[in-house]
């Protein structure tokens, strides 16, 4: 059974260490936030201005100054913090972040990742995206493993516009958890009753599958 | 101390012409300059160039001012919520720069501190650093990235003195403050404007000095984009 | 949330070696790193190079690794108050890199936000600009400076929480929070340290992102170098 | 009659305009906070973070944590703000500060200015002053004419270290007002009683005399 969009944050949860500050981007990222591991302490930034970022305010306390990067209105835990938006890029340049996760449309064996724009189409903006790419030292993509039409999201190379080049580490989709090294994609883990053909029927990059691959753990 | 107050909004814009680059704080609708977008719209000033990390929605933000035609190019690192935006630009009318978010910030806060320009990684090997320096520091890559050059910069505070200094609240904050003193005049408006004095020195945000002219804005709607709540238990 | 509280000096110094890069911040004996200084002279920690606006007195502050002769090179932009500095450097023993002062708050403030370098225009033509890459933009001529590498930060905050966001009072601030962030780890002591959640989201100068450890300092001396007052009328 | 420190200091306020913010050296330019013209408002901007300086505080409130960028414990005045160095640098390099005015040790005839180290005997740093003159738009100096030696400090080349290049406009010194222009000084004042051929003696860079010059009113 291919993963459910919440049951593929719940596999990226399990990415989270103690004492991580994380970005999450907008979609399926945002979900991860609901799946911490036990007895580790980690914390959101929200990458408009926000450290500490909470659950959903209680419905009559939302406040229109205070929202996420996804426009959505959120609260601010104890011990968070607000600032600007040059300290916000400052703490993610500067590698204060330990981990991004976010969406894509496409991703390549050597880590490039497009996400923003489909020429002619779709013109809505990088956002941080790019800031975000180029700095993370571990990024994970969230995404499903095909689009719509059912091609491959996993590439050879990217047709889009990029967001980044040569900056995904680790990929988890509704079929399987990927890592890239060395120009390919290594199959990690499969998703509950989804066999390696069906992963490698769906890849269109350079598969490679080192032994038995075990199914994750959820 | 030197007064930075003007009477209203009409007395803040004064020297706003077309074709002039504007800078406008807020993120999404959150801390945008209601009263300076409301006042460059009943001015019709036009063909101006607006660096705004949004341009609003339809009916709101600065996108009174497209809907009216008046801007004729945008910097931007996201527009995704604004219908007809869209349309102008992917039929031509509007031209648009699509910038990174960190490097909008960091264009606006070079401008405030007298950087020429940048080194940053973002955007290398994309079509955002396509026709620019880039350059090798230590085995990695970097785009050269120029600081804006803007005639007014219009943000909003949640306080204000007249001195000019500046204390915003929550994520109102965002690109407010970078864009103080980025532009050859910099316009702030305030929910509440108190006297010099009024404010914590230790406390302020953003020192007067990056100001021109503040005044209290007349009202603020704030809309929300994205009403996410926790239901009451 | 996150904690970053250390149970004293001791612990906050642990992996501190010889011949390390240290910031610490202050300026001139204001808001210095009082209890990390002292721990530093304690443990003997030798050869280092020292980033600090300025070198102390002969017998406070950084004066006090300098008499001990802790310190192989200090990187500072003023050290006129201080005379065995002046004897050691002119011997030729202390190692002295003279940096504009604002060159240097940019310098930490570049390692902090992931900038790899800057131009700036302070030195351009001086002996401070000698072999540095020099170039012109828009007619005026700028200096590329790097961005600092230090293994650990020493900063002195008013209040603290236990996330690590810091609170500064007063000219303390200074060079303290753009050297937060600036090396692979920052130690933050403060007068007061309270728990997550005391203090104002709004009102943080620096957010615990950019500080690893943090400890309530001993006792602070607060030494004034210039006590000028105007006489009780 | 040569001018004293606080006389020269005085001339200097006159150069003050309404709504600058200005930066203070230490030695004779602190003085000049005292000669602030009727009618206007300034505001003095102490680099090591501090905007809206106040006088020294009254006997027994001083605060160690707050000083100027001398290290003399001052007060904030109502309006004031407090900030950190990379921020103060901000103002002075985006030339949001309207004058500066500080000592010398030289000063040449194109605008050099010397005053932060003379090789061999004084290294006490240049602190703030390359990022002020590199910056400044408006830079006055304030000095004595000659040095205890009794040679002139206002040179056709700097022989000391520069601190700046090109920079000054306008220097006031114990015997006069002068302005450089197209690469000479241009004599613009007298001190009361002190005649052009004094000026002209103690001068050793080119001295343009354009005329009748008047003396300076105090």
């Amino acid at each position: 059974m291919a993963l459910t969009k919440n049951q593929i944050a719940q596999r990226i949860a399990q990415e989270l260490r103690d004492k991580w500050y994380v970005n999450l981007g907008i979609g399926i990222p945002t979900l991860v936030a609901n799946y911490i591991p036990e007895g580790i302490e980690v914390e959101f930034q929200s990458e408009n201005g926000l450290l500490g970022m909470g659950p959903f305010p209680i419905e009559g306390t939302e406040d229109a100054d205070l929202i996420n990067a996804g426009k959505q209105t959120v609260t601010v835990l104890d011990g968070g913090s607000i600032f600007d938006s040059a300290t916000s890029f400052a703490m993610i340049r500067g590698q204060h972040v330990q981990l991004t996760v976010l969406g894509a449309m496409e991703v390549a064996q050597n880590g490039d990742i497009a996400n923003w724009k489909i020429p002619g189409k779709m013109v809505k903006g990088m956002g941080g995206a790019m800031d975000l790419v180029a700095s993370a030292e571990n990024i994970i993509v969230a995404m499903m493993h095909t689009n719509k039409r059912g091609e491959s999201k996993l590439l050879k190379e990217c047709s889009l516009p990029l967001t980044g080049v040569g900056c995904v580490t680790k990929i988890v989709t509704n079929l399987a958890v990927l890592e890239i090294k060395n120009n390919v994609f290594h199959l990690l883990e499969r998703a509950p009753g989804v066999t390696v053909e069906e992963i490698k029927k769906a890849t269109e990059g350079t598969l490679v599958i080192d032994g038995q691959i075990p199914e994750m753990r959820l | 101390m030197i007064n930075k107050t003007v009477k209203n909004v009409t007395e803040a814009l004064v020297g706003v012409t077309d074709n002039m680059t504007l800078m406008l704080g807020g993120f999404g609708l959150c801390g945008i300059p209601e009263n300076a977008i409301k006042e460059l719209v009943k001015r019709k000033v036009s063909n101006v160039t607006c660096i705004s990390n949004n341009a609003g929605v339809d009916d709101f933000g600065l996108g009174l001012l497209l809907q009216n035609k008046q801007i004729k190019k945008m910097i931007s690192s996201y527009v995704g919520e604004n219908d007809e935006f869209e349309r102008q630009m992917l039929s031509g009318e509007l031209e648009v720069e699509l910038t990174p978010q960190g490097t909008l910030a960091e264009k606006c806060r070079a401008s405030q501190a007298g950087f020429p320009a940048f080194y940053t990684p973002a955007g290398f090997g994309t079509e955002v650093a396509e026709g620019k320096e880039t350059r090798e520091f230590d085995g990695k890559m970097y785009v050269l990235e120029p600081a804006f050059k803007s005639d007014f910069s219009f943000v909003k505070a949640w306080k204000g003195d007249t001195s000019g200094n500046l204390i915003f609240k929550g994520t109102a904050r965002n690109f407010n403050p970078c864009m103080c003193g980025a532009s050859t005049i910099t316009v702030a408006e305030v929910e509440e404007l108190v006297p010099a004095g009024a404010l914590d020195p230790n406390q302020i945000h953003i020192p007067g000095i990056f100001v021109q002219r503040i005044f209290q804005g007349e009202k603020y709607e704030k809309r929300i984009e994205q009403r996410t709540v926790t239901p009451k238990s």
